[in-house]
Parts: C-alpha cells; structure tokens; sequence
C-alpha cells in the first residue's frame, strides 16, 4: 500500500548532506584521557540515538553518547515524561533502559555503526552500582561517562554526584574495571561545583561533564497539579545557560582534566561562550529536538569561524578576541 | 508494510487560514513527505525561532491529507497552548521546518489476500475521528477511495462549525456521519446504538479511532462484539518523534523494569483490544 | 524653574490607590513565629524601598524587607551591577550597606513610617558576622531574615547557606541576641534543600525563605567579556520559577516552620502554585521592577479568588480545588 | 528645586514612527507626567509582557520634549538590544507602563539672583549631545526657550540623516551646529577648536552634555578654560529608577567601603569636574 516509491531527499536535507567540506588549516580536535576526538562537539545522554543518523551526517560529529545504561532493566517513569514551559523544557524519562546486557545486544551494534567514538553513559542509584554496569559492557564503548546526578538511594534525597566523596567512590570503583577514558557528569544543584569536580579528578576521572539538567516542578495552569508522572524532571535548554556557564567557569579554574560544557548549546555562539570561559568540548541536547541539524551547524560554524580569522584551532580564535 | 525514511524539509507554507471557529489549516510543500507518506503517520513541526515565544519542542501533527502530485501535504491544528499559539504567527510564503513522515500508521487488513489465521481483507471500513484527531483518520480516507473500500466516518465535534473533514470525505466519496455535542448526537451511548443499527447484520472489516479515549473505547467495544480489528492512534508528549528520547512511553500499566511502547516509533497507531475482564 | 505645579496623579495611579476594598469573609493573616501579618505578601529583600511608598499603597503589603543590611559599611560592586538576559535578569549588585548604625539612622525611621511590620534582612560573610549585626540594630525591626547565601569567606567558595553546620551556627548565635522571629533565607544551589531548612528549623529558626537567586555568568554577545562588574551575579524572575517551586516542596515537606516563597512571583497564580506545595507567604522581587503594583494586585486578587470561590483563606481554595 | 513626585500610568501611545535610519519616536500621553516633569529628568518604559519576548527590566529613557498643553511627552529611542527591538512592536492605541519623572536634570544657574560665591546667573548656554543623548538636553533647550536664555546645540551623530533634535532646535529657536562623523566635523579635536574659536572672548554661562564619554571630557574641559560650570547626563544599567535597587551606582572609583552615587536619583545628571592632575 505504498503510495509511491520512496523519493530522494528534498533540498533543504540534500544540500545540508552535501554541504561537508574540509578544513585544512583548522584543527578542532580534542583529547579525553587516551581518547581524541576530531572534533569538540557531541550530543548530550538521553537527547541522541542511532535514528538520527536518517536525518544528519553523523560521521561528522566528534562523538555520540548513549542515553544512561543501568545495571538492570528499568521502565521508566510514568507518563507524561516531558513537558515545555517558558524557562525551557522538562523531563521525567526516568532512564528506561535494557540493562547493560540488553544494551549490548540491541543498541551497541546499532551505535558502532556510525563510525565515530561511542562513549557509554552509565548511571546508578547507589555508588556500588557503577562499577558492575561497567563490568556488564563488556569493554564495549570508547569511553564511560559516569551519570552522577541520580538520586543516591542510600542516601535520601541527595544525588550521588552533589557529595564529594561518593563521587570519589564511584569513580575509583569504576577505575579498577576499565583502563578507558572516564568522564563525570555533574549535577547543577551542588553546594561547591569545585568540590564535586576536584572529588572526580582526584580520584582519577579524565575529564567531568558540566552539567545535568535542573531539577524543577512543573504544575499545570488549571489544577496545579503536577504536570509530570514523576512530579520532578530536569529543566533543559537555553534558560540554563547561564547557570551552567558559571559552573563550567568554576570547573574549569578547579581540575586540569578537560571540562566538557553541557546546557543550552543551541548555536556555535553558545558553544564559544562555554568554550571562552574554559570548556574543552560541547554536549548539545535539547536544541537537537527542535534543530536536528545543530550539532552539524556548530562543528562546521566552528571551523568557518577559526578559518575566517586564521585561527589554527578554539584556544587561537579566543585568543584573538582577548587581544 | 516498509515504512518510509524520515526527512526533515524546510517546508514553504503555501496556506495557513482559520477553519471552523477552533482550528488553522496550513499546507507544506515538501514533496519528499507528500509522496511518502503512509496513512496515519505524523510530522514534527518546529515553530520558528524568529518568533516572539521561543518553543523549543517541535510538536507532532498528524498528516491530514498528502497530495503527492502537488507536492503538498495538509495539517490541521488547534490553537490550544504555547506552542500552537506562537504558530499561528507564521505567515505564507515563510519556511517551517518539519521532520516527517513518521510513526506507524493506519493499516487496512491486507486487500490482496488473507492469511488463514487474520482479519478478512477490507472490504468496508467505519473510520471515527474527534476534533484534531479527525486528521489522523483522513490518510486512511484517501487509501480507501483509491483501493475502492467502502468507508464510513464519524466525524464527532463541539458543532457543525467545528467539525473537520466533511468536506475531504465528500471529495473523496465517503459517507459521513456528523455527530456534535450540541444536539446530543456524539454522546456514546446514542452514537454506540447508531452504529449498532448502521452496520446490523454487515459489520465493517476494521475500525480505525482517533481523538478521544472513549471513542476508542467505543471502537474496541464494537470491534469485539463484531469480532473485526480496531486501530487506534494516541497520542503523547514527545520531543523527538524517532524513539530515542524516550519522552513518549504509552501510558499503559506495564511491569515496572519494562517501559511501555513509545508512540511515536511503536505508534501512533496501536492495535486496540479491551480489556480481558 | 518648576514648570506648572505638580498635578494630582494621573487616572490610571490614582484608580488604583482608590480600589481598595475589604475583604471581611476572608482571612489572609499568616503567622511567622509570634508575628502575625495581614497578608502572605510581602517583597524580597534588595527589591524594594521605602521610595515604592510614592508609587503604590504600600500599606496593603503584609510586611516589607529591607535591603541586606551588613554590619560594616560596604560599597558594593563594580559597574555593571545588573543586566537582563533572555533567562531572567541578573544581579550584582554586591549589597552595598551603610551597616547596622547607617540603616538605624538613614533608613529605618522610613520604614517605620510605611505602617507594616518590618523584616529586616541581615547579612554577613563569615557564620560569626550575623549575631554583631542584629545586635547593631538595637531591636529595630518585628522579624529578622538572615541571608545565608552568601560566600563564605571562612570555606572558600561556598555559601553559608549551602552548609547545614554554618546555617545551625548562625541562627543559634542571633537566637542568643533576640526573641524576635527569625528567618533563614536559604540559596538555591544546595546539595539537599532538607538538609538545609531541617539545619535552621533545628538551630531555632521561625520560618525558611526559599529561596535566593540563582548564581549565573553573562557574557557579552560581541567580545564574550563578563557583563557584570563582579562576573558573577544573582539569575532572577519568571523563569527560575520551576526550579525554586521544586525547593519550596521539597523544604515544606522536611520542616514544620513556615516556608516563604520566592522566586519569579509575577502574579497571584505564581503565588497559588507555590501555595499549593506547602509555602505559607510569598515575596517578590524581579515582577516589582517593571510593575511596581505588582504586589498590590497580588492580595487583591487572592482576595478575589478567595472570595469567588467562597473560601476563607488559602488553604481552603486549595482544597476546594484538590476535591 | 523640589522635584516632582513620579507617577506611573498606563500612557496611551499616540505616535510611534520611524525617525531618521536609526531611532523611533514615541509620543506618550500622560499629563501629570508632562506637566511635572524638569529637564533632564527621565522615564522607565515598561515594555509590554503581552509582546512575544518578556521583558523583565523597564528600560530608562530620556524624556525628549515635554508638551504640558497636549499632556504628552516625546521620547526619541535607538534599536539597541532586546529591550528596544521588542518595544518596536508597540503600536499607536496601546499603552505603555511608564513611570516617571524620574531623576536629577539639568539646572541653570539660577537666572533669578546668584549667590556671592556661587556660578553667574546662566544668559547663555552651550548644550552638546551626542545620538540618543541629545534627548536628555532638549528638555534644557526648552527650558532656555522660555527663560529666554542664548542656547548654542552642538547635535552630534554618524551622519546627518542620523542627527536628532535639529526640527526640535529649530522650533524653540536655538543655534544648532550640526557635527557628523561622515564628515569629520564631529571630530573631538575639531570640535573643541571649533568651539573655543566660537565663544572666544564670551564663553557660555553653562555647558549641558550627554551621549558619549568623551564629549562629556571635552565639557568638562572647556569649563575649567572658561571657568563655567559642566553638567553631564550619565546612563547606568537600571532596574528600579527610584533608588532601592542600587543596581545603577556610578561607576566611580571610590573608597570600598562608600558607594558611589545612583544615576537614578543622585543623577543622571551630575556636576563634571575634571579629575585633579
Ligand atoms: C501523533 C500526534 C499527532 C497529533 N496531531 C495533531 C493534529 O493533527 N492537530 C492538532 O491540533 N494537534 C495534534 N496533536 C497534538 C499536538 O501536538 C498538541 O496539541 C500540541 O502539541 C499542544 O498544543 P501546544 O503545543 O499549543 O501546547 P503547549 O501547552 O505549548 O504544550 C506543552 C507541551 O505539552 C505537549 N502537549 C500538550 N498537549 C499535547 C497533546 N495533546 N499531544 C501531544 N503533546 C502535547 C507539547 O508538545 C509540549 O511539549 C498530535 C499529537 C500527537 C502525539
Ligand atoms: C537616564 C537614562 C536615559 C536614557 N535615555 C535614552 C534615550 O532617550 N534613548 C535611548 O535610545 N536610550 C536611552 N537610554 C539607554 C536605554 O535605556 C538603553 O539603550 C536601553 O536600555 C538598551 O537597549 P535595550 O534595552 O534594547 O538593550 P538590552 O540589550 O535589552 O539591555 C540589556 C540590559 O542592559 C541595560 N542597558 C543596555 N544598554 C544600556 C544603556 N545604554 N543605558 C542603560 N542601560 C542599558 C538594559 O536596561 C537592560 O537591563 C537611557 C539610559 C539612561 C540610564
Ligand atoms: C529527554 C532528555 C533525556 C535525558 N536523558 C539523560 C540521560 O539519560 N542521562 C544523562 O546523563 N542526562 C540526560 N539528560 C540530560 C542531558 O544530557 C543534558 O545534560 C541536559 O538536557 C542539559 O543540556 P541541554 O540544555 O543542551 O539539553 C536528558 C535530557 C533530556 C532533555
Ligand atoms: C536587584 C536585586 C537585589 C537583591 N538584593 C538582595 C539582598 O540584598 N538580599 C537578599 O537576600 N536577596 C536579594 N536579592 C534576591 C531577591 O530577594 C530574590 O531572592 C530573588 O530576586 C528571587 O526572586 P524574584 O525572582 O522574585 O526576583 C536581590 C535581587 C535583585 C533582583
Ligand atoms: S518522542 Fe522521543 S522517543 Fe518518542
Ligand atoms: S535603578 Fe535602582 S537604585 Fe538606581
């Protein structure tokens, strides 16, 4: 009962495809631990998966991450799991997932088939259940990223990654498993932004990813009920930007591993403005839901931007601001 | 049945007038979707960033009607929130981006021939869509008039000026059966006995419902008693539409390390079936 | 020089001072330990003088706060102290203070004369610094708010008020100076909001605020050179009204003491969902800047709503919307 | 002299046109407002919540003319940032929050009777300003107008379409002298021979000036030359314009523990001395 055989791309997607040129005198790459990356730009856990590569190059991207593998098979939570108010959007998934066996076998194969850097996001709900979740990947994946900003349910109510010394925890238990790159995704609301990422480094993290979303209580208009099963879900996109620029700043100035920005990156200008204050890369993820396309328009914007002032990479083109 | 790849297109809007008291019809032109696209699938709409009101979510909107040979597709939607608000200022001749055509769709039992054990293949349809949810029913309007299958749609409403579709449906012969709110005529109880007595004795090969949980109810209630399959498309919260946010998990009570199936890869379109018990 | 002399105010001002009306069947009194207000509105510290007194009837306010009020004078920070970004507006303004003796002296015979119970907000950057300056203010004032969410200078980096220890030690030594209520102002980026009003209800405290602004960094869009004087400063308004509704939850839950809202309070409905998660006042900030009768038209439309819905306080128009 | 108390009011938006490439003029009715109001004293304009972007902060803004006989004022506004290009939107019949007057404005020295030590009564005025700046003085130009006072208006822009206040100047019959930096003539070091060559042997009583930092140097030292005193209008990021923010301090170096003056009600228009040394 197809209507008619399937058609080409249109334009818009076409000329988007076709678009890829090289950039000979620029180099945006970027090393995590052991691992380098051609380029500074990835999504965010949870805003990506392998069906994007029918609407964008992929390949050109500098990794993917995984949305967050736990140790056993969770549903997630009740619907609804989203929501947009004006300060941005909110999110109550919960963190469905297979389990790391099930990841192994239906989604792995699915992301090494994109033909660039697959970092793992592994999540937990104690600190003891990061490590087995790593053990269960099997040495699959290019680098872990380890998703602190999970309740920790032996302590309650406070996430794992806002107390320094389960941070600690986690990562040296995490060490003892994996010679790969490890990176610590932090959550927003911490007491010391610095604590948190200097507790990651000290115990051998590679590079910490500034930051998760914002916890928040969306109600809605009529009843003021809570608008999300789950009542809580993480506020997302440009408002939090310059909340979560200020914490890549402190990060920054607090760790010598690369800080990795994450939140309400939409544009290669927002990306600057993350990388001008001390990030070393980018993870983008509400703007793709609206924009596909803006992981792909930043990386190149990046590269026509360090091409148009000479710039031989980020570090120069920020340079030449300063000066 | 192969399911079309999703594209995104920056789709010139060639119509966007009011219809009805409540709704907006725009037409895209973005051959690729209007050619590809199966019965019931959906796109997602990004409203324009240059807007006064940033919406970050692109929403999901049923394909109304496809015109392949114009290039052109249809969506009909209702002012309701933030989002459709700030949609409204988009003005002919602008672009909007859209991603489509995704999900699973309406699908008639096979006309080709049956496999022993399934539903006889459609012969006659009965299609029920409420409000918006008339546009998810209309793509499977459109295949019946070309394979010939005899359909007979509810369109349910607030009013005679706020229903949709009774002009498509003439175009594309089928016989419709306006219910509103106002005369009392959508009520289930009485639309179940109209039904009822419509089709006595020759019951339709499939029921497909769209736009509100009882309604669907209804269909399923029918089906059963007819003993002929019902589809029903849902809908949910969703942000990317191709299944890898996990946003729009079906709502339905599931063991709690299993997620329920996501409408918008899983979906829109489920088999309905009630209840046991 | 006067040009023609001064006119009787204008329709639109005047119609409004002139729509006060009474409420009998309605009762919006709220106690904050043996204070008892008119009303649960009342404006946040830094946002408001006894100048607004020209402007609105200030006497329809359930109390008014003072600026932050520091116990040697201080100038405050650099140039530019505030800008507004599509994320809210930020602050820096640094909380210049002419200290206890200066806002006895200069001020506090101005708010004496506005007719409603004064809270006076006292700050300090050291968990001792609080105790001197309420003991400065020589009783002045009906209640006392303690802003703990400002760096601690004894622990690098952190504020007061994201430390449970600090926040216990301030509140018991103002406790030993006064018998007046005393309220703890908490700060957004904490590790656990029930830790911290648990912290204050402990130590003695009659009420929490929940809570300040949240600290963020704007950059310049041409040169990504910090906006603000002091590169840090305080996100404000609508948009921060998820995240702070989520705290005010949260802290209602873990405390017995009255939790005041503040946060992005615009209109009643603002209120009435912080309201409906167990505040029992609000304060506004940001909203009085661009409508300074902001507050005013706060109580008089929850008296409305009251009112309409045949309801003698809050708590039963919540109800009557939970049946 | 007593300033009037502000007001705020709900101003009808009686003309909002194009000016020039660059600026919008705004007529606003409020006649307490227009009547009160001295010059160089200014407004906070609430932009309207009800426009697509929020607009949180009122935006302080010059009041350009004062019209007591209409109970309208003028404001003269660049498209700059946010805040400006949603104030666009506003159309003529709506009405716009302002409050005001706000703010010290210029004084003449007092024309009625000098004190011994004090400036020489003002007959002459020299008034510079500089873009959107020129709005702060032109209150002064009237206030000349009527005093019947000698007003010499240096009006500073990019070009001469951009110069603002030169129909204004005219109508209240002052000099203008129009410098542009297409031509060169707004040149600083052009400008300050200009001008001393102009009052050679009869400086003016008082300098005005506002719009750029180093027009107000050049002000001030032109007044030290001659020994008259210099005003000078500053602007400072705003949030209340009433002195309780202490958002809008002067950026002046003093003492850690002293605030420096608020432009909002110590200012904007503040004695300029040049630094010792
Ligand atoms: C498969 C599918 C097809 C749809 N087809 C149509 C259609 O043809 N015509 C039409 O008018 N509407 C359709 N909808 C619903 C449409 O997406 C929502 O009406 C719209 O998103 C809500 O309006 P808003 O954005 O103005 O609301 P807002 O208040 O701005 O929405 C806030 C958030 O809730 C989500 N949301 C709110 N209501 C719904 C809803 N009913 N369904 C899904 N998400 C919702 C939004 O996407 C957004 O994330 C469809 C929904 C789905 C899932
Ligand atoms: C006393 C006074 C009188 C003024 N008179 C005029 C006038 O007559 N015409 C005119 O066009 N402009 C005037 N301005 C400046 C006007 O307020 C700013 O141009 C305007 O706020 C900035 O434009 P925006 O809001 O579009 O910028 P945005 O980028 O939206 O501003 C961001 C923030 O910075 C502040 N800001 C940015 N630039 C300035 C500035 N130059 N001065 C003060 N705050 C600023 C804004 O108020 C806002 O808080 C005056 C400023 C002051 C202090
Ligand atoms: C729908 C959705 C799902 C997410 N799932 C995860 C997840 O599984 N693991 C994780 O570490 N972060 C998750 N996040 C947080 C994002 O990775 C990111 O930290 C956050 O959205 C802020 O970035 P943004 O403003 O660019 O979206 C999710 C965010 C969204 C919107
Ligand atoms: C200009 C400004 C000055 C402020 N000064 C203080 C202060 O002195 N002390 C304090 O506790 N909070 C201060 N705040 C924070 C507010 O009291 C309030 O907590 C915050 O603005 C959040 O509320 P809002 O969103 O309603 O503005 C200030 C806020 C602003 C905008
Ligand atoms: S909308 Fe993202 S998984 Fe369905
Ligand atoms: S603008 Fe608030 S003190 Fe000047």
């Amino acid at each position: 009962m197809t209507i008619a055989p399937p058609m080409p791309p249109t334009d818009a997607r076409r000329a988007f495809f076709d678009a890829r040129r090289a950039f000979e005198a620029v180099n945006l790459s970027v090393r995590i631990g052991s691992l380098t990356l051609a380029n500074p730009v990835m999504p965010a856990s949870g805003c990506f998966g392998p069906a994007l590569g029918r609407l964008i190059p992929v390949a050109e991207l500098g990794a993917v991450v995984t949305k967050t593998v736990f140790g056993t098979p969770r549903g997630g939570n009740a619907a609804h799991r989203l929501t947009e108010l004006r300060a941005g959007m909110v999110n109550s998934v919960g963190i469905p997932s297979r389990g790391a066996a099930g990841y192994l076998a239906a989604q792995h194969p699915l992301y090494l088939a994109l033909g660039v850097p697959v970092i793992v996001s592994v999540g937990g709900h104690r600190p003891g259940e990061y490590a087995p979740v790593v053990r269960g990947l099997r040495g699959a994946g290019d680098a872990y990223e380890l998703n602190v900003s999970c309740p920790n349910l032996d302590r309650h109510g406070t996430d794992i990654g806002s107390d320094p010394d389960a941070i600690g925890t986690v990562v040296q238990a995490v060490r003892r498993e994996t010679d790969k790159p490890l990176i610590v995704k932090l959550p927003v609301l911490v007491s010391s932004i610095a604590d948190c990422a200097q507790a990651a480094e000290a115990a051998g993290a590679d590079a910490v990813c500034v930051a998760n979303s914002i916890p928040a209580l969306p109600l809605t208009a009529d009843t003021r009920s809570p608008v999300l099963g789950n009542v809580i879900g993480g506020l997302s996109g440009p408002n939090i930007r310059p909340v979560v620029l200020r914490l890549v700043w402190l990060a920054a100035r607090a760790v010598d591993i690369p800080v990795i920005a994450c939140g309400g990156i939409e544009t290669a200008d927002d990306a600057l403005d993350y990388f001008s204050v001390g990030a070393r890369a980018v993870q983008v993820g509400t703007a793709s839901f609206g924009r596909p396309f803006a992981m792909v328009e930043i990386i190149r914007a990046l590269q026509e931007r360090c091409e148009g002032a000479a710039a031989a990479d980020i570090a120069e083109l920020i340079e030449l601001w300063r000066a | 049945m192969p399911r079309p790849d999703p594209v995104w297109d920056d789709a010139a809007v060639l119509v966007h007038e009011v219809v009805g008291e409540r709704y907006r019809r725009l037409v895209l032109a973005s051959a690729t979707i209007a050619t590809t696209a199966l019965a019931g699938q959906f796109l997602m709409i990004t409203v324009p960033p240059a807007l006064g009101e940033r919406i970050l979510l692109p929403r999901p909107m049923a394909i109304h009607r496809r015109h392949p040979e114009q290039g052109t597709v249809e969506v009909i939607y209702g002012v309701a929130g933030r989002g459709t608000t700030a949609l409204v200022d988009v003005g002919v001749g602008e672009r909007l981006l859209v991603t489509g055509p995704l999900g699973r769709g309406f699908e008639f039992p096979d006309a080709a021939g049956p496999d022993a054990a399934g539903p006889r293949p459609a012969r006659t349809a009965l299609m029920i869509g409420r409000g918006v949810g008339v546009c998810a029913i209309m793509g499977s309007v459109e295949d019946a008039a070309r394979l010939g299958i005899d359909a007979t749609v509810v369109l349910s409403g607030r009013s005679r000026a706020n229903l949709i579709g009774s002009a498509d449906c003439a175009e594309l012969g089928a016989t419709v059966i306006p219910v509103t709110d106002d005369d009392g005529s959508s009520a289930l109880a009485a639309l179940g006995e109209r039904l009822r007595g419509l089709f006595a004795g020759a019951p339709p090969d499939v029921i497909l419902v769209c736009g509100a949980g009882v309604l669907a109810r209804l269909a399923a209630e029918l089906g059963a008693e007819w003993g002929v399959p019902v589809q029903v498309s849902l809908e949910a919260h969703m942000a990317c539409g191709l299944g890898y946010c996990h946003g729009c998990a079906a709502p339905v009570a599931t063991d709690p390390a299993v997620e329920g199936p996501l409408v918008c890869v899983d979906g829109p379109v489920f088999d309905a079936v009630l209840p046991a018990g």
